[in-house]
Order: structure tokens, then sequence, then C-alpha cells
């Protein structure tokens, strides 16, 4: 009797060709059936998955050793050559079918892949990238000769990867079918259980509405649900049935206030608005206690995290003095723009600012048209919005970079610090790891104290699981790989 | 007189179509945000990269150029390709089109197989408790909010009783041949009855959902239409020729009774076809509805605009579909 | 007998209504689409007179009354009134015409606005042409009021609160309101009960007389128009085939259309032969037979009138009949 | 014998006060005894609700104790008297959030149809009266609105314009006047041809005066029928909308949001949704049996 | 008084009472309508529009519409009271012993079925024929009631019909199983004059050939005089005047009638004045007490106000039917 495992998921993939999106949730479907050179532990530590090793040879050129005898589900093998075409078609322009790939940006300064023979590649960059290897994992190989023959359109429905699970069917919309891939080369070593897949048949079914989602796990449906509000946990948990799986997330959550204009480009009232929020009462009551408070906006597994920043402890009276210090004994008015998911938490922040005399009026808003409004802070005249920024490499150049660095494109504080530009540029190509981590631990003091953003929280991702799931631990890269997953 | 009406219909449809595509596009046009800031999120990203996306979709020509290409390409049935599945536009909106006809279809079967009988008896007994009953079902029917009542039967039949799965249209290896792509007519058409079962257990709750609503208001439209049918002469004199009640009240009264049901059907048909994007997301059926609806909320112009051009074109064949019912219902009506 | 200059008169009117819409213009026949309702009609309605225009439904008759006061647009032709070309009036200067000319409808229930009350349906035409004082408007509709045998009294009340000869009186009182020269009445008695239809015979007689009005009397019964008319014009598929003065054409009938016509009319008093019924239906006004129009159903009509349409023929003082009978032969 | 012309009123077609709303239809008989009374006072409960709500609501809609996170109603176990209705997800008293969101859910509901209706009467007295170029450009005008999917239309509209009480009225009132236009057209098609009409031409009454004084006073009962039968769907798309985040601005709390927000506690927390769900029946039961009511008093047929 | 129903009557009505409940009171639209249809006359019930013509007729068959509701009465036909009958067995009689055409044509016939299928239901539901021979039968039928080309007629709709032809086409189904009693709801009013004697004749002709009973309702009393043996003149839902034609029209017992005939205008008395009757007629829900036509009598008395009932005055041989008039006047010269 085959065993089966399903999974109810909030949204489909956009398509099943590896270099052909840009969404984490599609690329949690892909990684079944496509592997990487590199892959991350829990702990988030790259480890080698496709490749045996590697080697940095200069600080613009690594060398990968790939294992022999790695076989796509369409049994061909995997060689030098299918590395060189990936790594090809996400590097050069119009090298899918005339479209360039949307993730050219994740292999960096990549200036050129090289055979060196057919089971080792070398990668040539333009300049230093010392995260070059952090973003490998990304990456998934596909075989040459399959996507020359069916052509990229086509890769959007077929699969044929070296991954754990083959592609049986996409119902679009509905479900996508996989089946265990018996000749499974066992995926990374350090990744155990190594071996093929556990179960023989997994099926993602896509269930966009949290509330059955939740139901379909109840019914019996579904093993493991991703997403899981966190009013559901209890339930949950009370359930003989279902249990409640939970992980370091790497998402956090923040609210960039508009230093550009009165009141926030005042330091005090920033630090006075940080003051304000009871942290720990929302982690508590609204995300169950399932989440950290962070003092900045990189989490604490991340590499160069900086554990000893000055904690805004929750004081109305602090906060109150720090107003009537900048000038505002009675208060401030002020909006607060936010996105329908986030409704709740951003009320609930508002009630504690107002009552802190930074009185907040909540604005909903459609999450695209608030993101281009908030592109320009300098001149979109609003005063602070509730952001969440994801990155799942674990290194701040995918979070605080963008988020803090003048000017970039996440930077909706509209934050700009010469000094803290100086920092990042520098960490950026600095190849020294203990040097580079000072760097950014350095700007995220500056950050702390200058505090453009109201610092929350860094929430862990919550599934749902049935008791029948066995091996399967959520990961904190936010996909769901089911290799070593078992059901009884 | 049919193939000139249709000639004029098909006419008519020009300055409809084309109205429908501006409104489209200058909705879309003017709704603030860039689909290709949407498109890579957080993730990393370089300003070059950004432009060349931008003028892979087209993004960097002015408005108006763009919305004529999209017009010429679209008159030689090209509707692009989709932003974000990066295929063509037809490809991803075809794909989802049985699995809304499917629902819609269902759903209107519940309609009418509830609202008819329940029309033609509240009208029979007016005043009765059984028409009170109608009424305030019916109301029951158009107030609740589908999203709501489809939870409900969730829990109900399938966290509580476990006789319903929860989403999606058929389970693993139940699937069948594809024929039609209607699943329920291409597992008859296999000889598959374990599969029939399962599509069906499958469409019960999204088509109860969307089928009761639209009930309740078919319902109300075909007692009234009976009501005004009854009180006519040729009832009277059907009643003096002495036919039975059955012969009078199921094909005197209910034949020129239905022309407003199907009107009604028609329109309401013509609005489920289009998708209903709240029932899909509850049911987790992949329907057009919620696909048309994430595309929005992504800015995927090309998708919208092609699906709400089909959703136009469909309308106004439903239309034209139901006006040829007319006559048959109804000699007197011409076309 | 003065002859006096027509008060009305209309030449060569012409009214035909197209039935098919939008592409079908294009591509269909007009033959069989088009129904010619007045088709080349001539009247004369001399000042204080009454002409009857009698004829089966769907002859043209209400057509041709409305064409009279230009309620309808005529396709062709000409229409005078007292000397004005009607059909060529700037709108400002019709409005302004059409106090003298008025219309009171066949159907008491569904000429009247049943959301107004008496006093605004009456009063309507009194605001418009006078702009008068709203008192001094009341005081004139209580008047008219009175003289069609209603009270000040109903001024407040809704048409529903009516019966039907009451109400036929209140669209007599807005027609009349004005003092208008000319009245078109459209079968204003054919809706009514028997007993009401001869109060509002007797009140139309007397309001005529009262008021020197000329009617123009539309009716299908016979012996209601026999009874007001002063002249009588036939009808017959949107041709007037007689007229003549009424005691003549009832007594001396003739064209065949019109002897069938009388030789029709149920009596009370029944006595002697009555001439053969006509057989067969009217012909369909969008397929007017060839000829004459009446030969399908003719007693009389032989070869010519197959194909020839026969032109008016006095046969006798100021009574025409369209018909070779009277002319060439058939 | 009654006329079997469907579409019209007036004079001679079917009384409109005396014909079945789609809705309403049979409730005739509960307005004769009392039903419409009781229904009138139960929109009149709600208006004054919305009027009153500072004076009426026990709590502070907006303000909310976490510690009170989706507490239960009174009666369960958990739940205290000073919350009836229990509390939602951010500790707000339900009740109260309730008697607030009267206020929203009526202005909605009664902007839009409001909006609509003047909008679609003009628009469709219009089109049916003058007939010729105007009658096209405005029957085009519907029936592109009609072939787009109403759902689709709004979210567009409202991404477009963003949410916001405001801006939720206007994109349900542009395609909402639609129907109303397209019932007034048909019945002014019909109107026109009636005799009073030609009596008032006959008169030389203007256009204006016999689209606004002689037509519309008949074809107000049907579009009040549309109206009052569109303002439960009003009242729902407004709650999609929410379902969609587009719904009305925080702290405001509108039925229709609240029933779409606490659906996802539907099944921990059922009350957070069912008690405005069972608000919006209330009031759309209440309207349909109430502008029976009206109807039939504002109809001077039925004056005696 | 003719209380008791006439032994040699085919249909005989005694105190027919017929309400419908409305907003303002109950209107009493027959209020115990005597009369007796004998066997093969024609009779003629003349009235105005609302006198209860129709609802009485309707009576007879059980066709009167709820809330409306037959009160009292007795209705025998052919010895039975239809009354009491359950309501299969009346189905049975209908269209089969007593059929009814209605007043507009138009209306009666359903737009959504040939002509054809309206004649052949009739025999199909009283066992007459089915199928194929019953559309052969309704071809027959229609040629009989003079339709042309009646081979081609049985598969047209009502509304490709002219208003004549439509007459017909109800007839023919009414006669479809040789009925012994048409009655037959003013045939002619929806009709143009010269149409209107064509169907007169063909129900005078189709009488004769069935030897059928014939109740013609109309508010002519030219036709009525032209056409029925007897009649009966009805006046807000009562029975005011009846007997035999040339004497209740050349001698008419009741104010009313004698009203009525005076405010006819006549073809061949074309300037004579005519002499209206003052007065509306009554509001069916506010009748007064007594006579009701007194408030429009010209020849009122006090004894008026008190109800009057139905009076036979015996002018004629008993074989030409009864004589009754509903006046206090009655017997005294008129
Ligand atoms: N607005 C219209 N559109 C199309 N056809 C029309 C219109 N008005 C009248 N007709 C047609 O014109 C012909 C003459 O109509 P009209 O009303 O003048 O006849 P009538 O003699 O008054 O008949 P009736 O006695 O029935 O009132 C008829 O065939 C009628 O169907
Ligand atoms: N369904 C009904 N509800 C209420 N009153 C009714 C109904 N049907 C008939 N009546 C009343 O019954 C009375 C008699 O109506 P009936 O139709 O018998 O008159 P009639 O003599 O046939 O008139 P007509 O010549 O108009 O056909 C009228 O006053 C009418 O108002
Ligand atoms: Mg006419
Ligand atoms: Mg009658």
């Amino acid at each position: 009797d085959a065993s089966e495992l399903r999974v109810g998921y909030s949204s489909d993939a956009v398509t099943l060709d590896p270099a052909n999106h840009r969404s984490r949730v599609t690329e949690g479907i892909i990684l079944n059936m496509y592997d990487a050179l590199l892959a991350r532990t829990d702990d988030m530590r790259v480890v080698p998955e496709l490749a045996e090793s590697w080697s940095q040879i200069n600080p613009t050129t690594y060398e990968f050793k790939l294992r022999r005898g790695v076989r796509f589900h369409s049994g061909d093998e995997m060689t030098a050559d299918d590395v060189k075409y990936t790594y090809d078609r996400l590097t050069k322009p119009n090298a899918m079918g005339g479209q360039t790939s949307p993730r050219q940006s994740l292999v960096g300064p990549l200036k050129d892949t090289e055979i060196v023979d057919k089971y080792t590649v070398r990668f040539v960059l333009r300049e230093p990238w010392p995260i070059f290897t952090a973003y490998v994992p990304f990456n998934q190989i596909v075989s040459k000769s399959f996507t020359e023959k069916v052509g990229t359109p086509a890769m959007a429905t077929q699969a044929n990867g070296t991954g754990p699970f083959k592609l049986v069917e996409w119902r679009r919309g509905d479900a996508v079918i996989l089946e265990r891939f018996a000749v499974y080369y066992g995926g990374s070593p350090d990744l155990p259980p190594v071996g093929p897949a556990r179960v023989d048949r997994v099926i993602f079914k896509i269930i966009p509405e949290t509330a059955s989602r939740v139901a379909a796990l109840l019914a019996g449906e579904v093993d493991i649900i991703d997403e899981l509000p966190h009013h559901a946990i209890k339930q949950l948990q009370a359930n003989p049935r279902t249990k409640v799986l939970a992980t370091n997330g790497t998402r956090s959550f923040f609210m960039p206030l508009n230093n550009t204009r009165p009141p926030f480009n005042d330091k005090r009232v920033r630090q006075a608005a940080n003051h304000a929020v009871d942290r720990k009462l929302v982690i508590d009551r609204i995300l169950s206690g399932l989440a950290v408070p962070l003092d900045g906006i990189i989490s604490p597994q991340s590499y160069g995290f900086n554990a000893n920043l000055k904690n805004y402890d929750y004081s109305t009276d602090k906060a109150k003095r720090l107003l009537a210090e900048a000038g505002h004994p009675n208060g401030i008015d002020v909006t607060l723009d936010v996105d329908n998911p986030f409704k709740d938490q951003a009320e609930a922040l508002a009630q504690m600012l107002t009552r802190a005399g930074i009185r907040t009026k909540v604005q909903i808003w459609e999450r695209t048209a608030m993101a281009d409004l908030w592109k320009n802070p300098q001149t979109n005249g609003r005063d602070m919005t509730f952001q969440s920024w994801g990155d799942g490499a674990l290194d701040p150049v995918g979070i605080f970079v963008p988020v803090l660095r003048t000017k970039d494109r996440g930077n909706y504080s509209g934050y700009g610090n010469p000094e803290v530009d100086k920092l990042l540029d520098a960490a950026n190509t600095e190849t020294d790891t203990a040097k580079r981590s000072a760097m950014y631990q350095q700007a995220q003091a500056i950050v702390n104290d200058e505090a453009p953003l109201i610092f929350l929280w860094l929430p862990q991702d919550v599934y749902g699981a049935s008791a029948r799931l066995k091996g399967w631990q959520p990961s904190p890269r936010g996909v769901i790989k089911l290799h070593e997953a078992a059901v009884d | 007189m049919t193939p000139l009406k249709l000639a004029e219909r098909i006419l008519q449809l020009v300055p409809v179509l084309l109205g429908i595509a501006v409104i489209a596009f200058v909705m879309m046009a003017l709704t603030p945000g860039d689909p290709v800031e949407i498109m890579l999120g957080d993730a990393r990203s370089t300003p070059e990269q950004r432009d060349a996306l931008r003028h892979d979709m087209g993004l960097d020509r002015p408005p108006l150029e763009r919305f004529f290409v999209f017009l010429g390409n679209a008159l030689s049935g090209d509707f692009g390709l989709s932003f974000f599945h990066r295929r063509p536009v037809m490809d991803v909106i075809l794909e989802r089109v049985p699995a809304t006809v499917e629902l819609t279809l269902a759903a209107l079967f519940i309609a009418l197989a509830t609202a008819i009988p329940l029309g033609v008896l509240a009208a029979v007994r007016r005043n009765g408790w059984l028409d009170r009953a109608a009424t305030i079902g019916s109301l029951l029917g158009v107030s609740l909010p589908g999203f709501w009542f489809g939870i409900l039967l969730i829990m109900l039949f399938a966290v509580h009783l476990q006789v319903l799965p929860v989403s999606g249209r058929i389970g693993f290896g139940q699937e069948v041949p594809p024929v039609t792509r209607l699943l329920l007519i291409d597992s008859l058409i296999a000889g598959r009855l374990d599969s029939f079962a399962a599509a069906l257990r499958h469409l019960i709750m999204p088509a109860l959902t969307l089928g009761l609503a639209m009930g309740a208001i078919l319902m109300r439209v075909t007692r009234t239409a009976m009501v005004e049918a009854l009180a006519q002469d040729y009832i009277v004199f059907a009643e003096a020729k002495g036919l039975s009640r059955a012969r009078i009240l199921g094909r005197h009264a209910l034949k020129n009774a239905l022309i407003p049901t199907v009107t009604v059907a028609a329109i309401e048909t013509g609005s489920l076809l289009g998708g209903n994007m709240i029932v899909e997301t509850v049911f987790g059926w992949p329907g057009l509805g919620r696909l048309v609806v994430e595309a929005i909320f992504a800015r995927n112009y090309p998708l919208v605009q092609a699906a709400v051009l089909l959703y136009a074109a469909t309308y106004v064949m439903l239309n034209f579909a139901a006006d040829l019912l007319y006559t048959a219902l109804n000699p007197r009506v011409r076309l | 007998m003065t002859v006096a200059a027509p008060l009305l008169r209309a030449r060569n009117l012409v009214k035909h209504f197209d039935l098919r819409h939008g592409l079908a213009r294009l591509v269909q026949p007009q033959h069989g689409h088009v129904v010619r309702a007045v088709d080349d009609v001539e009247l004369e309605i001399r000042r204080g007179e009454t002409l009857g225009l009698i004829g089966e439904s769907g002859s043209g008759k209400s057509t041709l009354g409305r064409l009279a006061i230009r309620l309808l647009d005529a396709d062709a032709g000409e229409v005078r009134f007292d000397g004005t070309d009607l059909l060529r009036l700037e709108p400002a200067e019709l409005v302004r015409l059409r106090r003298r000319m008025q219309i009171i409808f066949q159907d008491p229930y569904a000429s009247l606005n049943p959301r107004r009350t008496v006093e605004d349906i009456v009063g309507l035409g009194l605001r418009i042409h006078e702009r008068s004082a709203a008192p001094s408007t009341r005081d004139r509709v209580v008047d008219m009021l009175e003289r069609v045998g209603l009270s000040a009294a109903h001024l407040h009340r809704y048409p529903h609160q009516f019966s039907g000869g009451q109400r036929q009186r209140i669209g007599i009182a807005r027609a009349l309101v004005l003092r208008p020269d000319f009245v078109v009445c459209d079968e204003p008695v054919s809706a009514l009960d028997v007993s009401i239809q001869a109060q509002i015979i007797a009140l139309l007689n007397e309001l005529k007389r009262d008021f020197g009005l000329t009617y123009l009397f539309i009716s299908h019964d016979l012996s209601v128009v026999a009874h007001l008319a002063d002249r009588i014009a036939v009808m017959y598929l949107g041709r007037i085939v007689e007229t003549g003065p009424a005691s003549r054409l009832i007594e001396a009938p003739a064209h065949p259309y019109t002897q069938a016509l009388f030789a029709a009319v149920p009596r009370i008093d029944a006595g002697g032969e009555r001439p053969p019924r006509l057989q067969g239906d009217m012909p369909s006004a969008l397929d007017p037979p060839a000829g004459c129009r009446f030969h399908t159903r003719c007693p009389h009509a032989g070869e010519r009138c197959r194909r020839v349409e026969p032109a008016p023929i006095e046969v006798a003082a100021g009574h025409t009949a369209a018909c070779h009978l009277h002319g060439d032969g058939v | 014998m009654s006329e079997a012309v469907p579409a019209l009123s007036g004079a001679k077609g079917i009384d409109w006060a005396l014909a079945e709303s789609p809705i309403a239809g049979n409730l005739r008989q509960f307005v004769r005894d009392g039903a419409a009374l009781a229904a009138t006072a139960t929109v009149a409960a709600f208006v004054l609700l919305a009027l009153l709500a500072p004076l009426v609501a026990p709590h502070d809609p907006a303000e909310g104790d976490l510690l009170r996170r989706l507490q239960p109603p009174a009666w369960m176990s958990g739940g205290e008297w000073a919350y009836p209705l229990g509390c939602d997800a951010l500790g707000r008293d339900v009740l109260s959030r309730m008697i607030y969101g009267t206020r929203v859910s009526i202005l909605v509901g009664v902007l839009v149809i409001f909006f609509a209706a003047v909008i679609g009467t003009l628009a469709g007295l219009a089109a049916g009266y003058l007939r010729g170029p105007v009658d096209i450009v405005i029957s085009r005008l519907v029936d592109i609105l009609l072939g787009f999917p109403y759902l689709i239309f709004a979210i567009g509209l409202m991404a477009m314009m963003g949410p916001g009480l405001s801006n939720i009225v206007l994109a349900l009132a542009y395609k909402e006047w639609v129907l109303p236009c397209r019932v007034v057209r048909a019945e002014t098609l019909a109107a026109r041809e009636t005799e009073y009409v030609e009596a008032a031409r006959a008169l030389g009454a203007s256009r204006v005066h016999i689209m606004l004084r002689e037509i519309l006073p008949n074809i107000l009962s049907p579009v009040l029928v549309v109206a009052t039968f569109r303002m439960a769907h009003v009242i729902i798309v407004e709650a999609s909308l929410s379902f969609l985040g587009l719904g009305v601005q925080p702290p405001t709390a509108s039925w229709g949001s609240m029933v779409a927000d606490g659906r996802q506690f539907l099944l921990e927390a059922w009350w957070v949704s069912t008690f405005p769900g069972l608000a919006i029946l209330a009031l759309v039961l209440a309207i349909n049996v109430a502008s029976q009511g009206l109807r039939d008093a504002f109809d001077p047929r039925l004056q005696s | 008084m003719s209380a008791l129903p006439a032994h040699d009557a085919l249909l005989s009505l005694r105190g027919l009472t017929t309400v419908f409940p409305t907003r303002h009171g109950e209107v009493r639209a027959a209020d115990g309508v005597d009369l007796d249809v004998r066997p093969g006359e024609c009779l003629g019930v003349v009235g105005e529009s609302g006198s209860g013509k129709t609802v009485t007729f309707l009576s007879v068959l059980d066709l009167v519409r709820r809330p409306g509701r037959i009160e009292a009465g007795t209705i025998v036909f052919d010895g039975r009271d239809l009354r009491r009958l359950p309501p299969e067995a009346l189905r049975a009689i209908r269209g089969r012993d007593i059929a009814m055409t209605m007043q507009d044509a138009l209306t009666a016939l359903n737009p959504a079925f040939t002509v054809g299928a309206q004649i052949a239901e009739v025999l199909e539901a009283h066992g007459r024929a089915t199928g194929r021979s019953a559309l052969d039968r309704a071809v027959q039928l229609l040629e009989q009631v003079g339709v042309p080309d009646p081979a081609r007629r049985v598969g047209v709709y009502p509304h490709q019909l002219s208003g004549g032809l439509r007459q017909r086409a109800m007839i023919a189904a009414a006669l479809a199983c040789q009925p012994r009693l048409l009655i037959a709801d003013e045939p002619t009013t929806a009709l143009d004059v010269t149409i209107q004697a064509q169907v007169l004749d063909l129900i005078a002709d189709m009488r004769q050939r069935l030897g059928m009973s014939v109740v013609l309702i109309t508010h002519d009393l030219g036709i009525v005089a032209e056409r029925c043996d007897r009649v009966v003149v009805m006046y807000a839902g009562q029975v005011v005047e009846s007997g035999p034609t040339r004497q209740v029209i050349g001698a008419p017992a009741h104010p009313y009638t004698a009203g009525l005939l005076a405010s006819m205008p006549r073809l061949n008395q074309t300037r004579a004045a005519i002499r209206p009757i003052e007065g509306q007629i009554p509001d069916p829900a506010r009748l007064p007490p007594g006579c009701r036509f007194e408030p429009r009598c010209p020849r009122r008395r006090s004894e008026c106000l008190q109800p009057v009932p139905m009076r036979d005055i015996v002018r004629a041989e008993r074989a030409f039917g009864a004589r009754a008039v509903r006046c206090v006047l009655a017997g005294a010269a008129p």
C-alpha cells in the first residue's frame, strides 16, 4: 500500500521552471523535485548537495566538484554540462527563449561558468562577493538536454530534476502531485536521513483560505498545513490527531517611520515610539508567544547578529517624556499604513501608540498600492507603515541592506546615514568573515540608537501537522521539503 | 431572421468589448503598483535587472502604445504572456475554465432544481406556510455571505461528519482521461464510477454554496412569474376545458413563467462563469475567479484584460442563448 | 350651406411604421415589414362640424387623428390648421398652437396619470400655456370640472378613485380647459359601460354646442358616430374609402365596404333582409392587396378591382366613394 | 382581468403596488397584519441605533484589551455580562462594534443605493424617453458595465482608489446604477406610449416635464423594488470587499468586515462573525418588508 | 317566484352568491342569482361591466379564483348539483358537458402552445382521442368553425392569427367534445363589427348543428335582440329582469332595462336625442341596501329603500319562459 503525504498549501506554484520565478512558495514546491549544488541545514549552514565539495580558488573564483552518478528523473546523468547550462540560463540575458531569468540577481556578479571536466565546474565572478555560496542553494540544476528539447515555455509545466520526487501531475490551481524518485542519490549527507524519499507520494493541495486549510487538517485530509493562524494553535494542540510545529522564521517585522518629515524626523520621537509598544503583549496574545522580540531587524540566528543592542523597554512614561522633550507635550497625530493581513497587529499597535501620546489612525491599503506609495517616503507624505522583510540566506546583506541603506529598494523609512552606508558597502566586498560581521554589528548599533523603525519581532513559522506525520521538521527557510518525511 | 440577428449581435459586441477593454486597461493603468516590484518582492534584485524585466513585460512603453499593441495582438488572438507565469495568458486562463464551467453548471443545476419546484409550489400555495418558509429561505440565501456559509458547510460536512472533502476537484488516482474536462462527464465516459463519486463529493459543497444563493433569487423570480401566469385568462380557459391540475401547472403556467427565470438564470450563470473567487478560495476550487483576482492584486495586466474580455464575450453569448430560449418558450417573442 | 374655410385640411398624408430594426433596415425589403398605417389620405374638417371617422381596427383611424394635430409627424403630405402648415412649424410655435387643438382618448384608465391629482391633470395645460398664478388656475379648473359634471370636491383625488365615466369626464376637462377650437376624440366612449356611454355622448354634444368646437370623432361603433357626426369618413387599410354627410352615408352607403359595415351592426329593432356578411379577415396592413384594397372581401369585386386602385368619385354632392362601381365599372 | 405584460406598469399594465417584488413578494400578507409596521420599526431601530451608537454601545468599539482576545459570549463559560456577545481578536466588544457597524452598513447600503437609484433612474428615463443616440450610448454603457464581472470591477476600482468608506460607496455605485437604469428604461419605454404621456405632449408639455413629472412618479415603485432588493446585495459585496481586505478603514467596523474578519475564527470563536451575520439578515429582511409597506403607503391607488 | 328549479331546465341556478373579500369589504359579485337555461335555447345575459355576468358563469364551473368563493346557492346541471360533486367529477364535466369561451381570445389562448395542441388537449383530457388522432380531430374542428386552411393553422401560435380566427379557434376548443351547454362570454367584444357578425353566425350555426344550449353573455342589447330567445338583465350582481327577448326589449319592466334601451344610440334614429341614465354604477363594495338601481332610478320611491325581491310578472304563456322583474313597480304600468 503506497504511502501518501498531503500538504495543505496556501498558494499554487506560478511555474515549475526553477529559473523563471521569484516566488518563495513556488520554490517550496520545486525544491522537492530539483536539487541545487549546495543546501542549507536547519541551522542555516551551507552544505554540499549535488556538489561533493567546493573550494574558493581566489576571491572571484569558486570550484565545485560534482557528485557522480546523480541521475535526473529522465534517467540521464547530471554532469558539469548541466550545471553550466543551468547557470548560463540564470546569468545570460535572453537565455531563456528570449526571456531573461528573474533570478539573475541571485547569482550576484557571476561572470561565467566554466567546465573543468565532466564533474568539475568553476564559477568566475566579476568582483568579490563573499556570500556567493550562501546563494547557491537557491539555484536548482536543470537538465541541459531536457530543457533544450522541450524549450523554456514547456519547462513551466514539466519537471525533470534530480530531486527526491518526480512530477506526476500539476493540476493548476488545485494540486501538485509528486511521486518518489526511486533512484534518488540520497541528498546531502549533512542532512540525514540519506536515501530515497520515505513516502511514495506527495500531494501539495492548494487551499488558499486559512480556515479551510485548518479544517482540512482537522478533517484528516492533509498532513501538513503552512501558515497556520495563531488563533488555531490551541485547538490543534488540544486535538490528539494534530500537532503544531514551529521553527524560527526568517522574516522580521518592523514599522518604518518616515524619517524624512516631521514628526518622525526627530530621533526622540522615534525612540518614544519604540518605547510605546508592548511587544511582549502582542507576541503573547496575538502571536501565541511564537515570536522573539527584536531591537533591530536581523534574526538572532543570522550571521552578523549584534546581541548587545539597547533594549527599548515598554514604558508609556518614557515615551511621553521623550515626546515632550521633542516638543510634543500634547502628543502627536499620525497615520499608520498597513495592508489587510496585518490589520489586527497594526490595530493593536496603534492602540498602544495612542496610549503613549502618539495618536495613531490605521489606514488599510491594498498591498501593492501601499508598496508603491512607500517606495518614495521622501515624497509620499505618510507617517508610518508596517513592513516585514524576509531573507532565507540569513545574511544581513539580504535584509539589513535593502531596508536601511540609503534609498535601497526596501527602505520605506527614508533613513539615510552615510556612516551606515559606508559600513554596508565595505562589508559587501569584505571577504574576512569576522571583519565583515563586525561591520554589520556596528551598523546595527547605530540604527538601534537612531531608531528609524519601530523594532518589532521575528515570528516563528508555524505549521499544523497530523499526528501521523513523522520525521519532518519545518525548515527556517520557509520551504516544505519532504525528503525525510514519513507517515504512519 | 436569426442569422441577421446574430450578425447584429456580433456587431453590437464590438463597441461593448472595446469599451470593456478600455475600462479594464484604464483601470489597471491608473492603479498604483509596479508588477516588477511585485514579482521580485524583497528578493535580491538590481536596478538593471528590474529595468530588464520591465522591458521584457513591455512596461517601458507609454500606456497608449501599450493599449494599441494589446488591442492589435488581441485581434489576432494573442493576449500576450502572463507576467508571473511567464506563459501565454490564454493558456493560463483556459486551464482554469473547465473547473469554473463544471462548478457553474452544478450550481445552476442545484439552483434550478430547488428554485423551480419551490417557486411553483409557493405560487400555488400563495401565503401558505411553504410560501413563507421559502421567502425566509430565499432571504437567507441572498443575505448570507458565501465565504461564511461555505466555511460553515466545511465545518459541518468535512470536519464534523467527515463525509465530504474540504477542497479540490478529485482525488489522486481517480483521474480520468480528459474529454470534456468536466470531471463528472469524463468519469462517466470512462465508465469509472469511483471517479464519478469522488468528483461529485468534491463538487457538492462549493456548488451548494453558489447554487443556493442563486436558487434563492431564481425562486423569487419563478414564484413571481408563476403568480403572474396563474392569473392569466388562459389558465381559467384551460381549467374550463377540464384539464388536470398537473397539466395546467406544469405546462400551461410553467412554460410561460420560465421566461423571467431564464433571463435571470442567464445573468447569474454569466456572473458565475466569471468565476467566483470567494467560493473558489474557500473550497480551493481551481477556477478562474481566484486567478483573476490574484492577477489584479499582482498587477498582471495581460491576464486581467484577457479574462475580462473573455468574460464579456461569454456574457453576451449567454444572453443571446437566453434570447433563443425565449423563442422556444414563447413563440410570441421573435428575434 | 355656406362653405366656410376648412379649419383643418390634410393632403396626401402618409404615415408608415417601419417595423425593422437596426441592420434589418439595410437588408430586408420594405415590403412585409412596413405598416402603411395612413397612406395618402385627404381630409377636410370645417369649422364647427363633427367629422366621424369609422373603420375597423387597424385601419389607421388613430394614426390619422394623431397626424391631424401633429402628435405624430407625417412622413409626407401637408396638414393645415386654420391656415397654418403644422408640419413646418417650429417647436415653440407648435407648443403655442397646441392650446387650440386637443385630444380625448379612448381608455379612461390609461389616459390619466395614476400618480397625479385631478387638479394637476386638468390644470396642466393652464400651467404650460398661461403660467398663471395658482389660485386662478384652480378656479378655472373647477369651472371646467363643473362643466363636465364633477366638482371642486374632486380636485385632490387621484384617477383611481373615479369610475370609468368620471375618468372620461376628467379627460374631457383636460382637453377643453384651454378652450381649444378643435378636438380629436379617439374612441372616447368605446371603453365605457353601456349606460355611461350615453352620458358622455350627451356631454360631448353639449360642450360642442356651448364652446363651438370642431370634432374629429373616431369610433368603430357606427351607431355612436351616426349619432354625433355631421359628416362621416370611412377608412379601410390606411385609405379613406368614402366620405359624405352622415345622414346620406347611412341611408345610401356607396362603397361596398361601408355597406357591409352598416349591415353588420346588430340592431334592437331588426327588420328586413340584410346583405350577406363579409367573408374573411381584414388583410394585413403590412401587405395590403394591390388594386382596390377591399377587393379581397368585396362581393362585387371584378378584374379591374384587382389591378387598379380606384380614385375617389363624387357620387352625390359632398359624398365621394373610392370604388370602381361608381366609376368605370369593375 | 389584469394585464399580462410583465415589464409594464403605470396605468394599464400590472400594478406594481400589487405586484410581487422579487423578494418581498408574499410578505404582503404580513404587511396587512402589522408586519410592515414591525419591520419599519426594526429598520427605524437600526437607524436609531446607528445615530445613537455612542450612547447605546456599552464600550468603545475601537478600544480593545488583548487580554480579552476572543472571549466568548456571556452565557458561555469564560464569558462575562460586560461583554454580552463576546470579544473579537483584539479583545473588542462584539456588541459595541456591531452597534457602530450599523452606521457603516446602513450608510453603505443607503448611499450606494441612493446614488445608484438617482443616476440609474435619470439615465434610464433619458434613454427610454429620448431614444435615439442618447439611448444607444446609455444602453451600450450599461452593456459594458454588465459585461464586467462585478467583483472584479469593484476590486479594480478599489485597488485604483484605495480603500475607505467613500471609495467603497463610489466603487459600488459605479456599477450599481446599471440595474435601476435598465428597469427604468424598460418601464419608460412602456410608459412613453401611454395615453397620459401622449396627452401631456398634446398639451405642449416639455420633455423634462414629461420625464420627471409624468413618467417618473409611475416608475418609482419598480425602482424601489430593485433598490431594496439590491441593498442586500450591496451590503454583501461590501463584505466581500472586506474578505479581500478592501473594506472599511479601522477602527470602524462594518458588519461585512466583521463577518469577513471573523470567518477565520469560525472554528474557534463563532461569535465574532455570526452575530454580525445575523444582523445583516435582520436588516435585509426588515428593509424588504418595510419597503413593501412604504410602497403601499405612497401609492395613491391604495389610499381610500 | 321561480325559486324552484324548473324541471325542464338543463342548467338551473338558485340563489347563487359569489363573494370576493377585498380591502374595502366583501364584494358580492353575484348575489342570489336565479336563472335557468333550457335545452336548446340561447339565453342572453346582459348588464354593464362589473354586473356579475362573468362571475356567475365562472361559478357554475367552479372556476372562481381564490380568494373569491361561492357562498351560497345551488347549481343544478342535468339533475346533478354541481356544488356537491367531487372535484374530479366536476373536472370531467368541464369542457365535455359544459364548455366556456372567454371574453378575450388572445389572453384565453396560451401564447406558448400551438392552436392545434390547445384543441387536442381537450380531447385528450376527456379521453376522446390522443396524439395524432386528436390533432386530426383538431383540424376537423377548425374546419367546422370556418377557419380557412385548417391543416396549416393547426400548427400556428395564437398570436399568428387574427382576432376573428382566434375567437374561432377558442370556440373550436370549447366545442371539441360536443358539449351540451356552451357559455360564450362576450365572444365579440374584442372584435370588429364585420367579424363580430361572422362569429355570432358561427355560434348560431353550431348551436343548431349540435343541438346545444348557448348562454351568450354580452352588454350589447342589439346582439341579444338579434340572437337570443330569452334574456336575463343583470345589475350590480343581481338579476333585475328576465324573460323572452321580444317582451323584455319591447316592453321593459325594469327602469334599468328601459334606461339601457333609451340610452343606446341607434343607427336609424340618428338625431333623436339619447336619454342617458344619470349617475354612476354603484361601488360593488358599498351597495345601496334596497333596490340597487334606486340611486339612479328616475321613478324611485320610498319602498325602493327596502330590499326588493324578484317577482314573476305573468304576461306571456309559460312556454316562453317566466318573465320576472326585480322592481316594486312590477305589474304596474311602466
Ligand atoms: N407606433 C406604431 N408602430 C408600429 N405600427 C403602428 C404604430 N402605431 C400604429 N401602428 C399600426 O398602424 C396601423 C394603424 O393603426 P391605428 O392605431 O391608426 O388603427 P386604428 O384604426 O386606430 O385601430 P383601432 O380601432 O384598433 O384603434 C395598425 O396596423 C397598427 O398596428
Ligand atoms: N378576483 C376578483 N377580486 C375581487 N373582485 C372581483 C374579482 N373578480 C370579479 N370581481 C368583482 O365582481 C364583480 C363582477 O365581475 P364580473 O367580471 O362578473 O362582471 P361582468 O359583468 O362580467 O363585467 P364585464 O362586462 O366587464 O365582463 C365586479 O364588481 C368585480 O369587481
Ligand atoms: Mg385606434
Ligand atoms: Mg365579464
